[in-house]
């Protein structure tokens, strides 16, 4: 019997991911939020209407791996960026990709004023805790204790204050209509995460604010371990902090 | 005395750390040296490279042209790399996945299968040191003694349990050499 | 209730050998190679590829999008 | 009968810059108030365009998110546009420098301040460095523009955009708070319709309006990580350049054929020194006045000829002396250059230039 | 034996920085992660220097407020650095002017890499003119030094805060990817006692320590709305630069005593250029080579002097040709002035150099 | 009977403001909270250990008025200044002094990461609704509908997005003690913002995190009506959306 | 209940005449003046002194600091 | 014909718009005309100026070191400006508040007590259109109709029932001028 036929198709890579290969570590939760945001770019049909704003930081080149019109912003300003685009093509999707260092540190006022004056766009924020780009140096969101290039014996709060939950201060803008916390460390958590990226995508068209996907990912590198073990200790540690599930929806 | 070296691998083959232990070994014995390291977000991939030089005067450009010595450990750094080899230097490489071999006939060409007797003999980490040792049979630029002290001095203290293991892989790579 | 067999088939050469996918079938379908690929990383393969039920979890989970997921009733 | 379009006005010079954006076609301007050019703004809010020809008006949080707005709607072959004054302008570096190096044409306005830190709200000229040098990283050059009168402020307004446009690349207005806070009379432009989707695929593939099916995917970026790759950006903008200082170079002479002497000064300094020039001239003195028009390019060569034909030259700034080292430069030692300013938010006036004119220059070679 | 303080070690020129800010007494450092820096603040936070010297080590949120952090540290007269690369240090150009206005001490580190825009991580001189020229608004200037080695880039550290509390003026260390990374011999200067309050307030009677009873409250500002009084402001600053031009300009020179070409060249590149020399004085051509060490203020009379004796001069740079603005207003057409560079992250290899020499200069004078 | 006798005081003009006549607008709210702030510092008579940072915006010049040490920052800045200084002189006492262009807008981002780092700072907020130093453009926190020199027609949600309550959000930070809102337009008020401010201060050396008070507060020049318009204009309209009261105290 | 009279002392050339104390006393003590200041401000005065009861009302609010404040008990 | 003129008071005393007036009044006339004040964060006090400028011919400098004619409304501007006029020129000043008279032999100096007048018959925002009336006179630089249509262009239709007490106040104002 022939398994393997076209006619028995399960799951196959979305053709709005492009064929490259790419340049994330093994194991790295970037790959696996792309996938989901391209099938449903896919699954919306609307890869000519989606204009994505990469951000700086791992997923800098986010625009070589989803085949789709992209911007590629200053570290932190991304939100900033899709503000205009949005205005300027309303019927467009629009939706920023950042890092927690882009998003919660340097990108902060941008990001706080986009949802505060409640753009009609997406805001996928991947918080792994962590800067992978730059070598594994301490993020906003780095939790108590977490051993990071900037803070070699762990974080410290009286050294280096708390570990930031910017994703709870969006919920509590007026701007925002949709603010949810997620993961992709199993196939639940993808399926969520998915469902969650496509709900955020929908309202983009409804006029109702700013939608915010916080991904709570790991950065094996950074982190020092293996993905299954990144996986796990999230699990343990991060989802204490920040706690799966969504935060707003209106 | 002068010595100019390239050594060159993919990110994780332990390129910068040998370069650093060779840098560092010159330091032991007076020299000036220069580490330049082709820098870059390894982890995520590509390839690896650092100019090492040992010279008794005082070092002009970190940056050359050209190399007295060069330590190869995979097929793009050959294919980079080959032809940047001064007329009578020596190129050493790793036999490991490489498909088009070396050939230059104005240079010496040494083929020393470290990575492979590393992983036979379940020694991984240790390729870089058997690749250290063949080298420095092969150009005696600095004394094994002071490897070892550089290797003391460098590796934090909770780590000196591993000296007799580096000092018995540099002796083992010494016997891996294979001139072509 | 029909038997339900799956199959995956893993691109190789982009394969990472992450491990993810092991750490998710619930089958114990996958295993990682002994082999390299060219890009020196020890990639998924079926191990037991009797027990794969397509249920995709695998798929789902690979960061590179390596894996393409069958299934038919039997 | 005059129609509304080409309707005579008296208006500030920030108010001109508002009307001329909407009348050619802006798409969109994202701002943030500081003296003395919040008028522009202003302006504009009040014009209320996004009724009439759809612009876009936003109040950014701050300069920095003023300049990657832009970034954004000009990713979008869209005409956008921003304006500030000195400590706004030093905030929109590191978004400048993106931008020229992603090649999206757009256009800034710095009503210069005197400065540095926080200075006063005063009109000053010491941002020439910041402008044509490069106030951020890397290699790049911005168009720039140096309005001396209110209408100039109006049609470099439609200048910058064309100029944008035409090299993919960012126009600098580089005004003073005389020219933006004085009122005199202006012709405003016809206006021009916005360019519709269709043109902007047409004319600008690169935009990112969504990837058409069967269509490649437009990115905009500034990261070549390989440095061959960046380097070969970098020749490819050097080209440009080389290109802009070809065709673009604009400057306006007065008195110059016979001139002994020549005065170098931009904007609204060269008004002042156009009273030195004529008081000069009633004196019997030979002056000329030659008015950078563009500052990047820069005039050097008609600076050569005119000034290699005399016996020294007068930079005049509102600054220490910027734009001297371009004056300078460009003469490259043939003949003496010498330098009058006034710093931080004073405006030089007419008598002091025909002193300095005397005492610095024509003294120097009796 | 060795003491530790004197100890030569083995070391990337980002440690040495590190290590040297320790040493020489810093109070304060403040900053933000970017390739090819990083490893300064990586290895203050692994040193701890907290709990030895009390120095305070704090990762900001952005560069920006970095350097805005500098600021405060800096207004009370402490020893403050950061250190960036160049993006980030466009993000700083706001704050720079104002530490400059308002006359602080400070010590800023920049790395510098290819660009514009994000650009590459590789090693770049393509911020000179945002250095030297003024990449904030408003006249002023920053101390500025190029090391050229990891042992200037310890000395250099202390140095720079030398100048900097000499001249109350902030001063820049401008170094590039190859320095910032290479690894070398260095000799680490010997600890220095931070100041103690009681120092602070005899020396820099000016800091903010807290108005002691029957003192004059002291406020640091840049703000002046009374142009007049801005004016007066600039016209300190413009006689401190006079001061700093006259003592402060040190540069290096190579086989210029009977140079028929003379190289400029600084940082890094200026180590290629060496070789390139050697190679040259080996077939006989008398090249020399003139190393800046302060590129403001700038050798222009060293260069002047030397280059005047021959026969052109070839500056190279890792840009599109920026100190050659310098290069050429010193040199005021006296001789020929070529450039060579290479853009946007590649580093010039020394037979690269040797060839520009021939090809550009020697070729041009035969 | 001479009443007019020192023996009899009841208030004087505290010794800790300078003798200079502020530049304030009759009426505006910021010369009452000057004075406040100077009282605070006589009374607990720690004007040798105090050290104030001034922002850009109308109070750009408190330097002139309260008779303390005190840097100038760049706009927005303040709290990255303050956070210096008091990180070098932990025993002093530090505050920023910043309006809602400088501290909700610009500074958003400086605001947010020294209050979550919990430096021990007092942040004095004068929230008047709008721009007054450059001519009343809008600001963050300018109402719905409110006429300004960028909202000629009023602030309209979808054109500049909602009024933000920046105070709210620094009061979900951890590294927040005291977090309250004020105003100053009455006898009681100013007791009660005077009270508050003590507290802040007293705070600083208690190492207990980062106090902010907001001081709702009039612009009668951009608002463009008299000083007592403006009190009753505040206390109907800013009064519903920006409440009185502790936000947090711990 | 001992009585009590107070009075207060403007700094009529420091006052701006914003009114605010006016507006703030309980005793409709104070007056804005005809006449104007050199800064041209009208400035406030007790244009009822017997009523003043030295509340210090006017004072907390003036934003110019100009208002001193006496009380006597009687 | 050229006319520069310098006008200059508190601000508040509606320095800025008479200048606005006047060179709105050239425009009708079709001169060449500038307007530039001295511009500052005027509400919190302060003095106003404004240059204007009305000539037949294109206007080089804005800004001007000395001027024709001089309108001032307070102490300080008086203090300012009165060196600052050509000799032959004119100042014409409100007597309100001033303490210094201007004392120039070779310039004509004219009193106008306008804001006095405007105080008595209640109409203190006409102060600067009184005022205006005056200068007219005195300088007939345009003509009061061209005035009034350049008050028709610049106000706002809801205040154009306004304009007949506008008119009163220019005839007014050049009634109350007192030659010294
Ligand atoms: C202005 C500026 N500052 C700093 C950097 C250096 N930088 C690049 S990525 C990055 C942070 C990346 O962290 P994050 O946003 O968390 O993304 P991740 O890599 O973890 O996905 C930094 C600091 C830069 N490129 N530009
Ligand atoms: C970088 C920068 N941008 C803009 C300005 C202009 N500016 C000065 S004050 C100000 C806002 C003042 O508003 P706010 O902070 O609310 O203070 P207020 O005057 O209302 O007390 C602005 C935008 C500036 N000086 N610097
Ligand atoms: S460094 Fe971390 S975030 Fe970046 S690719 Fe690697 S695992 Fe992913
Ligand atoms: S499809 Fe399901 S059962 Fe089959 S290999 Fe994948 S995870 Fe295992
Ligand atoms: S998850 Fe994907 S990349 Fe990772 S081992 Fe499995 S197939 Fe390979
Ligand atoms: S403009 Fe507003 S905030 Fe500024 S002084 Fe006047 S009333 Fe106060
Ligand atoms: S002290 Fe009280 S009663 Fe007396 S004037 Fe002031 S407010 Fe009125
Ligand atoms: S509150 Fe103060 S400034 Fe206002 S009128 Fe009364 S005394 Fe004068
Ligand atoms: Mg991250
Ligand atoms: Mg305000």
């Amino acid at each position: 019997m022939n398994i393997i036929d076209s006619a028995n198709l399960v799951y196959r890579k979305t053709p709005v991911m492009t064929d490259l290969t790419m340049h994330y570590c093994p194991g790295c939760s970037h790959g696996v939020v792309h996938k989901l945001v391209a099938e449903v770019i896919d699954e919306m049909d609307i890869q000519d209407k989606t204009i994505g704003i990469a951000p700086v930081g791992c997923a800098v080149f986010a625009y070589k791996y989803i085949d789709i019109d992209w911007q590629q912003a200053a570290h932190g300003r991304a939100p900033a960026l899709a503000t205009a685009v949005k205005r300027l093509l309303p019927d467009r999707y629009v939706f920023t990709y950042q890092g927690d260092g882009d998003l919660a540190a340097i990108g902060t006022a941008e990001t706080i004023h986009a949802c505060n004056r409640g753009e009609n766009i997406v805001i996928i924020f991947i918080n792994n805790g962590i800067y992978g780009m730059t070598g594994g140096q301490m993020a906003p969101t780095t939790l108590d204790g977490m051993k990071t290039a900037t803070s070699p014996s762990g974080r410290s709060v009286p050294l280096n204050g708390y570990p930031l939950d910017m994703t709870k201060l969006l919920a509590e803008l007026d701007g925002t209509c949709y603010v949810t916390r997620q993961s992709v460390h199993s196939l639940g958590a993808v399926r969520k995460t998915k469902k969650a990226l496509r709900k955020a995508f929908e309202n983009s068209m409804l006029e109702k604010g700013t939608s915010v996907i916080e991904v709570v990912s790991t950065c094996n590198s950074g982190w020092k371990m293996t993905p299954d073990e990144s996986n796990k200790w999230m699990v343990e540690n991060m989802f204490p902090k920040y706690p799966m599930g969504d935060l707003k929806d209106r | 005395m002068k010595e100019e070296i390239i050594i060159a691998g993919f990110g994780g083959q332990g390129v910068l750390s040998m370069g650093k232990i060779l840098a560092y070994s010159g330091l032991m014995q007076d020299k000036e040296v220069s580490w330049m390291p082709a820098y870059g977000p390894e982890q995520r991939g590509g390839t690896a490279n650092v100019t090492v030089i040992l010279s008794d005067e005082r070092i002009s450009s970190p940056v050359l042209n050209t190399y007295d010595t060069a330590i190869l450990l995979n097929q793009p750094s050959i294919d980079k790399f080959e032809n940047k080899i001064k007329p009578g230097g020596s190129l050493i490489f790793d036999g490991n996945g490489i498909t088009r071999f070396p050939d230059r006939k104005d240079i010496h060409i040494y083929r020393v299968d470290a990575t492979e007797y590393a992983a036979v003999n379940n020694i991984a980490k240790m390729m870089n040191m058997l690749m250290l040792g063949a080298v420095l049979k092969i150009r005696p630029i600095v004394e094994i003694k002071n490897v070892l002290k550089g290797l003391k001095k460098t590796l934090p203290e909770r780590h000196h349990h591993l000296i007799p293991m580096n000092e018995k892989a540099l002796q083992a790579g010494a016997e891996l050499i294979v001139k072509l | 209730m029909a038997k339900v067999k799956g199959a995956v088939v893993v691109d190789t050469e982009q394969c990472k050998g992450c491990d993810l996918c092991v750490v998710a079938c619930p089958s114990d379908v996958l295993s990682l190679s002994k082999e390299a690929n060219a890009k020196g990383y020890n990639y998924s393969f079926m191990s037991s590829p009797d027990d794969c039920v397509g249920c995709a979890a695998c798929a789902y989970v690979c960061p590179d999008a390596c894996i393409t997921v069958y299934k038919v009733k039997i | 009968m005059r129609t509304e379009q080409e309707e005579i006005r008296l208006m500030k010079g920030n108010e001109a810059i508002a009307e001329a954006a909407i009348r050619c076609g802006c798409d969109g301007y994202f701002g943030y108030p500081i003296t003395p050019q919040s008028e522009i703004m202003e302006t504009l809010m009040d014009l209320r365009p996004w009724e009439s020809t759809g612009m876009v008006v936003l109040q950014a949080e701050s300069e920095t998110a003023s300049i990657n707005m832009v970034y954004g709607a000009a990713g979008c072959g869209k005409k956008a546009m921003t304006s500030s004054s000195s400590p706004g302008m030093s905030l929109m570096q590191e978004g400048l420098s993106y931008i020229a190096c992603a090649e999206l044409p757009c256009v800034v306005v710095n009503v210069m301040r005197g400065g540095p830190g926080l200075g006063t709200i005063q009109p000053s000229q010491a941002d020439y460095y910041q402008s044509v040098k490069g106030g951020g990283h890397g290699d790049y050059k911005l168009i720039t523009l140096a309005p001396a009168s209110v209408q100039e402020m109006a049609d470099f307004t439609m200048l910058a955009f064309e100029l944008a446009f035409k090299y993919r690349n960012p126009a600098l207005i580089l005004a003073d708070g005389i020219i933006g806070q004085m009122m005199e009379k202006v012709v405003l432009p016809p206006y021009q319709a916005r360019m519709t989707e269709e043109e902007i695929r047409r004319k600008y593939p690169w935009a990112t309006l969504g990837k058409l099916r069967g269509q490649k995917q437009n990115i905009i970026t500034s990261l070549c990580l390989l440095p061959e790759e960046m380097e070969a950006v970098n020749l490819h903008l050097q080209a440009k350049y080389r290109q802009v200082e070809q065709n673009e170079v604009r400057y306006e002479t007065l008195h110059c054929d016979d001139a002994e002497y020549l005065i170098v000064a931009f904007g609204s300094t060269a008004r002042v020194c156009q009273k030195a020039v004529e008081t000069a001239r009633e004196q019997g003195i030979k002056v000329g006045l030659l008015r950078p028009i563009t500052l990047y390019p820069y005039p050097s060569e008609a600076i050569a000829r005119i000034a290699g034909r005399g016996r020294g030259v007068l930079t005049v700034e509102m600054s220490a002396g910027q734009m001297l080292d371009d004056v300078r430069l460009a003469v490259n030692g043939a003949v003496p250059v010498e330098f009058f300013g006034r710093l931080g938010g004073i405006v030089p006036a007419p008598d002091e230039v025909f002193e300095a004119l005397k005492t610095k220059l024509i003294k120097e070679n009796v």
